[in-house]
């Protein structure tokens, strides 16, 4: 990286076809690159902890909903393996820039649940530190996160980090001018960034094939980096990727293109109503594709599952979950005056004194 | 005499559009088979088919784009935005050419399109979910930019809105989706760019627009029980606006104060209270007040409610023309 | 068409060789293609005569903007062959949407040259009608008028008729989010579209290297519809390509990409100073591909040059040339009250009060 | 002491703020090699490299958001928009993230970016290359908006701005880039939301900004000549406004014009009109009088100057203000 941001030296076309010769025609990571991988009993036994915990926190999230405690929900149900497969193939150093659906990403990063569901149940547009976890906020705006992965890259190639940024989206976003400039960038600045498509074949009520022409993993061919499928319900398959593109990127080889395909096994949002737009029947097919139930298989054919692990995960997640609960419901609604606290870092004079009268007002209102 | 929702309303007025010209389609995010995420397109794909009412990829600025190339190809898009904040991915396509297509072409190709936008607070979302984009497409030339109050207005609007050769940016106050009214339907569509006394007075002039209305005549509910008469004005359109209309009240009442949710630094506000006091400089007994949100980022729906214009805060700017 | 717009059947991997194997490896018609498409010699002499035309066009804007009658000019030289050979090879009842560069389309399209040149002298900010050119007006934000022909020819499949759509843009526009909403678009929707890229190699000051990341025409793939690189220098291979990838889109066949390779021979614009950023030596090589002598080349290998051909040509370039300089020079300043009149098909009341007030004052003034 | 031109004022705060922090970084199309095609960028890369000063592919949205990543890594990243209206692509960017990341980090991650944009007419250019975007941002809570109008402030604005932790719109008068002034320099970074009176004068008050100061001087001048003593108010920020400074010209001279080439609908001279005269209603001896755009798209450019705020029209703004 003598000159400019970024080399483009060694081309792509060996090394895409590493990451594509890592995976079989399903997206099922091969036998041979399972071996060389090395994934070890423990953590694939790691990854299926995180995602019974990840599951059970999902379904409270539903509850908390349902019972009036959260404004929104939206389950991430199918979505346990290409989030926590992801987020763990991450190095602790690595950055990760989540879409809103990227919960159980939040959770393997070590931030507390309970706080992110304040944003759920309207308390602030925001719980954690970016800084703290390497985790960028959740971005509601689809596909505005993307290029935001790219510029931080950028950034990490500038200083000389070996560091690669993951970024998360649904295939929804993959349709917008943001996914594909962001794409561009990352090609011409040679950004360490790992592109994570959670194609949960849903957009709201859009299925994929209304919302995408042709496939999105070929895309990345387009522009000159390697792009993969994978079989977004195995947890193995995803991780192992992942952690092999993020290598790649922090070795300076450039950003990829990961699609893992699952499905969406819940409403878009508790705003939502599948039923006017999809049947039991087209959900049917992926219950059998269980990413957990998958992952126990995988552990079964290694001779490393017990129930113990099951029981175990299963306790740990009801018990986060009941602290999840405690922890949004007993929440104090911040001061009003905290929302003019927070636009600036310097703020001007005229915000100040807007705030004072704001507050004096309320508090006149108060007394009243 | 039929009771709908303002939601059915606007879903009637589309349905009517549809049906009384076949050049109208409706487009953007789960209209289709989903009916929009608030309903109002829902049934129509059922009714008028999949080539006149479908679903996009989630691109607003093509959603425009593509309205603008159907528009030019003689068809009357009616493309939606889901929500407010994701209007702006299309705001190059709106503002350089959606609006200026017309003129560009020395008149020769009308850009017939609206671009429904529910827009407004108030009903306890998250974020990006709640914004009032108002002044963005007001500020820009070559847009009409017009918002119902009532779900009579939303269907005689909505319709006159789809039968102008203009394009139209059609905000839709959403949190009075759910407001019912009795009305006469199929009813004549509305002159779009004519204010409305919802409310005669005597004391000062309430200024609203979309979701500020209804809350504009609760207060004024609330001020007569208190000796106090207000008139309230619906503006209906914000670009261009019917100045006549709020003149004339104001001349009367020789007070203004002007509502809004968006905030109040650039606001709707700012232009009827700086055209209000140039013209009726003489005549005005107080300054024109202005109720609108803070000049912070749409704020946390726990706390919504303190930042957005309610009777109190109405009231009390009231309070301060009549006491000035 | 039963139910949606556009029907995307006969998905496209065999017709994407249609069109990848007309050309060779540089993206030169094969003879075998040639001889297939069966332009005549009249036809190709018909292009050769529009080129030299068009060619003495663009200097003339070039003279006129450097003797102050113009206030901009944006000169095509190197894209002649593009333009020339895109415009011609529609079909008369095709669209064409056209990127400000697109003069030389404009020309073939039979719109008057000097009538354009008002847009570049300030008078007005568009000249023709586009109903009665089927060509779309100029459009300055880049790449914003793609999405554009994409919907318009979404309308056109609506009508059920046999309308192919032409979009030019350069490789910069590549680049914007709009070029990849309107190329997904026109996959979903099966839209009858010719998206045409005039890779000139430049941006202004930004050489391709920098601007795209991978390869243009192998992004269609991944919207799964075909893309060609052909050269764009050579008229007869841009012709031939364009008019099969119409005829295609025509047929309900769905969109293609066609890359044309060129080079920007001139500056940016005549507000540009290219020594900034290349050399002399940069342009030398494409000098040796000079679009209108290659034809002459093709022509004289069929035996269907003669000198007769090159006179007529000049001296109908210099006549046009002069009629181009007359019309410009002496088209009246509109009154500014027309820019009132074209805002609106419809125009409300407070902006006639507003052009009265306007011209009110204005009168008063020229009086005082 | 030497004379500069607003184009190379800013070009040395460029150079001076690359030069004081290693974290600054400039980016955008052509401003590499180019050196922009206003060459405020000329000769960064040469000095600092390609790896601090560099082009990006033709896409604003991702200019805004690579900004906003960039940022958040530490850097101070100084993105240039080649034009007001190419800054319109990126206009979601720039509302729903970069305004909005410091809150919705709760305060964590600063927002310490600048966008530069050459806004304004009266250079005789085609269609998008004359606009006036102040309004879109201006009333964009979380942005901080300023456009200097002399060579010595457009070097301590931008200087501070660079310095300012929070997202900055630096509007640049193209129309100016050419205006010289003897300065010394470097120069301490101005304090940036504090306006300046340009022109002391007692009958009125022109308020002005970016392009338009030296026009009203131009009109003081001639005002002067005909015994008339105007005093002008060069605002420098737009968002937020030092309404103070503006308050206490008006408390003296009771009349006022507000001077933009943006149309007057929604312009700044709006919220401007309405602060004086809500804030100072017994002072005012007339309406505040508003010179601006029409309610038009930006007109070709051999009748820009009819639409264009000039020492004409302002004058007779001050006498409509002067014989009310
Ligand atoms: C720019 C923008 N447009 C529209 C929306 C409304 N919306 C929220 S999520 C969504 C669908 C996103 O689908 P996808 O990207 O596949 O992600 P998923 O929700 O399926 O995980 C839509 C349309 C939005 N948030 N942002
Ligand atoms: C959205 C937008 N951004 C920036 C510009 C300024 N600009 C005009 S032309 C141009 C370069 C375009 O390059 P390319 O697309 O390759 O077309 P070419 O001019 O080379 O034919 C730029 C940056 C613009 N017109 N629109
Ligand atoms: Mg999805
Ligand atoms: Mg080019």
């Amino acid at each position: 990286m003598a000159d400019a941001i970024g080399t483009r030296a060694g081309r792509e076309t060996e090394r895409q076809h590493s990451l594509a010769a890592m995976l079989d025609e399903n997206g099922v990571l091969t036998a041979e690159a399972e071996r060389a991988a090395g994934v070890s009993n423990e953590q694939l036994r790691e990854l299926y902890r995180m995602m019974v915990i990840c599951r059970r926190l999902d379904q409270e999230g539903l509850n908390l909903q349902r019972q009036g405690e959260l404004g929104l929900w939206g389950p991430y149900a199918g979505h346990e393996a290409a989030q926590v497969g992801a987020a763990l193939a991450m190095a602790p150093t690595d950055w990760i820039f989540p879409y809103y659906r990227d919960f159980a990403m939040a959770v393997c990063r070590g931030i507390d649940p309970g706080g992110i569901l304040g944003v759920f149940r309207g308390l602030a547009h925001g719980s954690w530190n970016p800084y703290e976890h390497r985790f960028a906020p959740f971005i509601i705006p689809v596909g505005t996160q993307i290029p935001h992965a790219v510029g931080f890259a950028m950034g990490c190639a500038l200083d000389n980090e070996e560091t690669s940024v993951l970024v998360g989206f649904g295939e929804g976003a993959t349709s917008t001018g943001d996914w594909h400039e962001a794409m561009n960038f990352a090609s011409v600045f040679h950004a360490p960034v790992v592109f994570l498509c959670e194609n949960n074949q849903w957009a709201i009520s859009v299925p994929m094939r209304q919302q995408v022409g042709g496939r999105i993993a070929d895309r990345a061919a387009g522009y000159g980096f390697p792009g993969v499928r994978v079989d977004g319900t195995d947890v193995l398959s995803v991780y192992t990727i992942v952690r092999e593109a993020a290598n790649r990127a922090r070795r300076g080889e450039g950003p990829a293109l990961i699609e893992a395909l699952s499905y969406r096994m819940q409403p878009h949002t508790t705003s939502d109503d599948p039923t006017r737009y999809r049947t039991d029947a087209d959900v049917e097919p992926w219950r059998q594709r269980d990413p957990i139930t998958r992952c126990a298989e995988r552990l079964r054919a290694r001779d490393a599952y017990d129930d113990d692990l099951a029981r175990a995960a299963t306790e740990e997640g009801d018990e986060r979950a009941a602290a999840m609960r405690r922890a949004v419901t007993s929440a104090p609604v911040p001061h009003p005056g905290v929302v003019f606290d927070l636009v600036y870092a310097n703020p001007p004079e005229a915000l100040l004194r807007e705030k004072a009268e704001f507050v004096a007002a309320l508090e006149t209102e108060g007394d009243a | 005499m039929t009771t709908v929702t303002m939601g059915k309303a606007l879903n009637l007025a589309l349905h009517d559009s549809l049906e009384r010209d076949d050049r109208v389609l409706i487009f953007g995010e789960d209209v289709g088979k989903l009916g929009g995420v608030f309903r109002v397109t829902d049934g129509l794909q059922d009714e008028f088919g999949q080539r006149r009412v479908f679903d996009t990829p989630l691109a607003e600025a093509t959603i425009a784009a593509a309205a603008l190339g159907l528009a030019m190809k003689g068809f009357r898009p009616v493309a939606e935005m889901q929500f407010d904040a994701f209007s702006y991915p299309s705001f190059q396509q709106v503002t350089s050419n959606i609006a200026k297509y017309h003129t560009r072409t020395l008149g020769a190709v009308n850009m017939q399109l609206v671009i429904r936008i529910p827009y407004g607070g108030n009903i306890g979302a998250i974020e990006q979910h709640s914004e009032s984009p108002e002044t963005y497409y007001a500020h820009t030339a070559g847009l009409k930019v017009v918002t119902p109050a009532t779900p009579a207005d939303a269907y005689a609007m909505l319709c006159a809105a789809i039968a102008d050769p203009d394009p139209v940016i059609f905000l839709e106050p959403k949190a009075r989706y759910w407001m019912r009214q009795d009305v006469d339907l199929p009813m004549a569509p509305a002159e779009l760019h004519r204010a409305r006394v919802a409310r005669e007075g005597a004391d000062a002039t309430i200024v609203a627009y979309g979701p500020t209305v209804q809350t504009a005549l609760a207060a004024a509910e609330t001020a007569q029980g208190e000796g106090i008469s207000l008139e309230v004005i619906d503006l209906r359109s914000l670009s261009p606006l019917d100045m006549d209309t709020i003149a004339a009240s104001v001349r009367k009442t020789k007070r203004a104060v002007v509502v809004h949710e968006a905030p109040v630094f650039m606001g709707m506000g700012a232009e009827i209270a700086a055209r209000l006091m140039h013209d009726l400089f003489d005549v005005l007994a107080a300054p024109v007040e202005r109720v609108g949100n803070a000049t912070v980022p749409y704020p946390p729906s726990r706390v919504e409610k303190l930042f957005l214009p309610d009777a109190d805060r109405i009231l009390e700017a009231v309070d301060r023309t009549r006491e000035y």
